[in-house]
């Protein structure tokens, strides 16, 4: 099923032809800065690894860019807004597939879609959302409380909220982590039917190898600081050494 | 940082030669009331503080406001200090009410809608300063406590409003302000008295608040330990 | 407006889905009635003239698990901030959840009054003052506690956090409460419920709108 | 309306009064200039062990 058109700034409209730039990030929790001094400019289109190893601030990168977390210094832009004074029409371009999956436990993965649905002005979408939960491979489960579904089937039902915002630009944090080789290859699809929808897609990832093959061009996080940027294909090896099997 | 602050300890001093000033006079020089006896001489210090801790809650309301509206973190460390002084008067507010209402009315406390408003805030404030211990977050502290604050102070007149009319049917208001001339100059002595002790105290305890905000805030990161390469764009140094 | 819909359902469901909690917090309060009456002990004339203090302690109580439950399900894996990053408007996800509250507690109330007229012997042929007075007393309970329950619910302590926030603010919900319902069962000779209900009226006018305002401020990073 | 008439005595309610006022505001300014200089001196070694550590 070939995703609908980009919502906000197609990828012909952008002047700057940016889809995300920042300049002087920078992001403390008390004492400890988990961004220092980011700067970074993503062109519309295209599909960036951000890797880096536990604890380098790609997660904290991620959210200040997607709105959920306020920047302590700098400033950003996404989707052409300002992270800072225009964070609603930022969100309305935007998607952040997080950690924490979103969702309401005690409701049935159908009723936690129907809910973002209805906050998203799209109520009459039924058909749309058991076809969403089916190509997430949730349709069987469909009507389950959430809390009797395993953490694989949370972070696919995150995937199918994500896809439902139908965004511009989309921040997938950890996006294999709990997913089983099934779901690998169903990630895999989507980031290319979303490249091939023309939207701009960061994933931070450990899986260098799975990195190097989807995306065209990676950056490189460590104790918050960017310290690599470049082709895709040629990001090092120590930058993100290991983490879970590819 | 200001190695030596002299500031709040000249006006803490100031405000305590004040006060001990309008006390000698009220207690030794001033003259009896006609009825209460000498127990009326409690008024030269509970008054005072009546009017000094209403103004430090309202400090720290104003605080709240200009944080929320305009933000810096000087207003927070000025919130923090208005909220603890204002908790310690309207403790010792409370304390004198009830030794005044002792010998008047024979019971520790006679609910007075004023003294009533005042223990409501004082549990009300009270609880913002332990909602200030429980969060770590210090942007979110100072935002919810901003919010606390402004939340407490607004319901201060429908609180003194609910206890007057719920109180109405035992007794006639006693109103300790009832002070003849004579009696006024020790009044108002002690009420500048205590307020440059205030002054003073919410001076210093600022700056004790802003010095552990500093404390607990990692300094912006220097720009010359940027690790090369610079971060250019990810697109080869395209605009 | 299509946005407050949009949250009352969902806070509504939600309720519905977790009806459980809802009954439990009911015997909670039910027991909180019954051990009153201990307190006091077994003297009809005493326990009928304090029974719409008791009424209101306990929902007062009971109002604070409520509260606090209502926001355990927004933070279990940060829904809140899902439906905030969609973007959905902060004021419309604060009036859908205190509205929902508001009514749980009217519920909470009505279902303790038979528990507080067998108890203590405390009826009123006035039902539907009654009932006014149950509505906005909860109304006045729940704006305040929604706003501090989404507060506490993201700090540590958060058990005895929300009460200490809440009870000393909504004194004038607790007098205005319980004269105006004492006044339904042991009668009102000089018609001074309304000004008791007056009182509780500018109460909610006063909260319904600030809080609203503030909430945006609680929940934003 | 003052109650009992002429209230004879009560020297030691004003005492306690006053005594209490002074306990309290006195306690809690040495309380305040205490915790001052603690957090100072506290600082002042930190900025002492950061300047080691560079």
């Amino acid at each position: 099923m070939h995703l609908t058109p980009r919502r906000g700034t197609g990828r012909t409209s952008a002047v700057t032809g940016l889809a995300v730039e920042a300049e002087g990030l920078g992001r403390r929790y008390g004492r400890r800065w988990a961004l220092r001094d980011v700067s970074l400019a993503i062109p519309v289109g295209s599909v960036v690894m951000l890797a880096g190893r536990n604890g380098s601030g790609k997660s904290t990168l991620l959210r200040v860019l997607a709105t959920a977390i306020r920047a302590d210094l700098g400033t950003a832009r996404v989707a052409l807004h300002d992270v800072r004074t225009e964070r609603r029409e930022v969100r309305k371009r935007v998607a952040l597939l997080a950690h924490h999956s979103h969702h309401y436990e005690a409701l049935t993965p159908r009723e936690n879609l129907a809910i973002a649905a209805s906050f998203l002005g799209r109520e009459g979408d039924r058909p749309r959302l058991l076809a969403l939960l089916g190509r997430v491979g949730l349709a069987d489960r469909a009507d389950d409380p959430v809390s009797t579904l395993s953490a694989g089937m949370r972070k696919r039902l995150a995937l199918a909220r994500v896809l439902l915002q139908d965004a511009a630009v989309l921040f997938l944090d950890e996006p294999y982590g709990e997913l089983d080789p099934p779901g690998f290859h169903l990630l895999d699809r989507v980031i290319g039917e979303l490249r091939a929808g023309g939207a701009t897609v960061i994933v931070a990832t450990h899986l260098l190898e799975r990195g190097r093959a989807l995306c065209d061009r990676a950056l490189v996080l460590e104790e918050g600081r960017l310290v690599w940027s470049g082709p895709a294909a040629e990001v090092p090896e120590d930058a993100a050494a290991g983490g879970p099997t590819s | 940082m200001r190695d030596y602050s002299t500031r709040p300890y000249a006006l803490g001093g100031l405000g305590i030669a004040l006060l001990l000033w309008g006390s000698t006079w009220g207690l030794l020089f001033a003259p009896r009331e006609a009825y209460m006896g000498d127990v009326q001489r409690i008024m030269y210090v509970h008054v005072p503080t009546a009017w000094n801790a209403m103004l430090a809650l309202t400090f720290a309301f104003a605080c709240a406001l200009f944080f929320l509206l305009r933000g810096g973190w000087e207003w927070d460390a000025r919130l923090e200090a208005a909220i603890e002084v204002g908790v310690v008067l309207s403790t010792l507010l409370c304390m004198q009410g009830a030794i005044w209402a002792k010998p008047t009315w024979g019971v520790w406390w006679d609910w007075d809608p004023r003294l009533t408003t005042m223990a409501v805030l004082l549990f009300a404030f009270g609880g913002i300063l332990a909602l200030r211990q429980f969060v770590d977050d210090p942007v979110k502290r100072a935002v919810w406590s901003a919010v606390a604050v402004v939340i407490a102070y607004v319901d201060v007149p429908i609180v003194y409003f609910s206890v007057k009319w719920w109180n109405s049917l035992h007794q006639m208001q006693s109103s300790p302000e009832t002070v003849s001339r004579a009696f006024h100059w020790p009044l108002r002595i002690n009420a500048f008295g205590v307020l440059l002790l205030v002054a003073g105290l919410i001076d210093l305890r600022t700056r004790l608040a802003a010095l552990r905000r500093e404390g607990e805030l990692a300094a912006p990161p220097v720009v010359a330990e940027r690790a090369t390469p610079a971060p250019i764009g990810a697109a080869g140094g395209t605009p | 407006m299509s946005a407050l819909a949009a949250a009352l359902r969902k806070d509504l469901l939600l309720q519905w889905r977790t009806r459980a909690q809802v009954v439990a917090i009911f015997v909670f309060g039910a027991s909180a009635l019954l051990l009153f009456s201990f307190a006091i002990g077994p003297h009809a004339a005493a326990l009928r003239q304090h029974a719409a203090g008791f009424l209101w302690l306990a929902l007062l109580l009971s109002s604070t698990l409520a509260l606090a439950e209502s926001f355990q399900s927004e933070m279990e894996h940060r829904a809140l901030e899902g439906l905030l990053l969609l973007p959905a408007d902060a004021r419309a996800l604060y009036y859908g959840k205190a509205i929902a509250n508001a009514l749980q507690l009217t519920l909470l109330g009505v279902a303790l009054v038979p528990v507080m007229v067998v108890l203590y012997d405390a009826g009123t042929a006035r039902l539907p003052a009654l009932l006014g007075i149950i509505v906005l007393g909860s109304a006045g309970l729940s704006a305040p506690g929604t706003l501090y329950a989404a507060m506490t619910a993201q700090a540590r302590a958060r058990q005895t956090l929300l009460p200490l926030l809440l009870f000393p603010l909504v004194v004038p919900v607790l007098l205005a409460a319980v004269k105006a319902t004492s006044l339904l069962i042991l009668g009102d000779p000089m018609g001074q419920i309304r000004s008791w209900a007056v009182l509780l009226v500018s109460f909610n006018a006063i909260y319904w709108s600030l809080c609203g305002l503030l909430f945006e401020r609680v929940v934003e990073d | 309306m003052t109650g009992v008439g002429v209230i004879h005595g009560g020297w030691e309610f004003v005492v306690a009064a006053y005594t209490v006022t002074a306990v309290i505001l006195l306690g809690y300014a040495l309380s305040v200039h205490w915790r001052y200089r603690a957090e100072r001196a506290r600082r002042r070694r930190e900025a002492g062990r950061e300047e080691r550590a560079r």
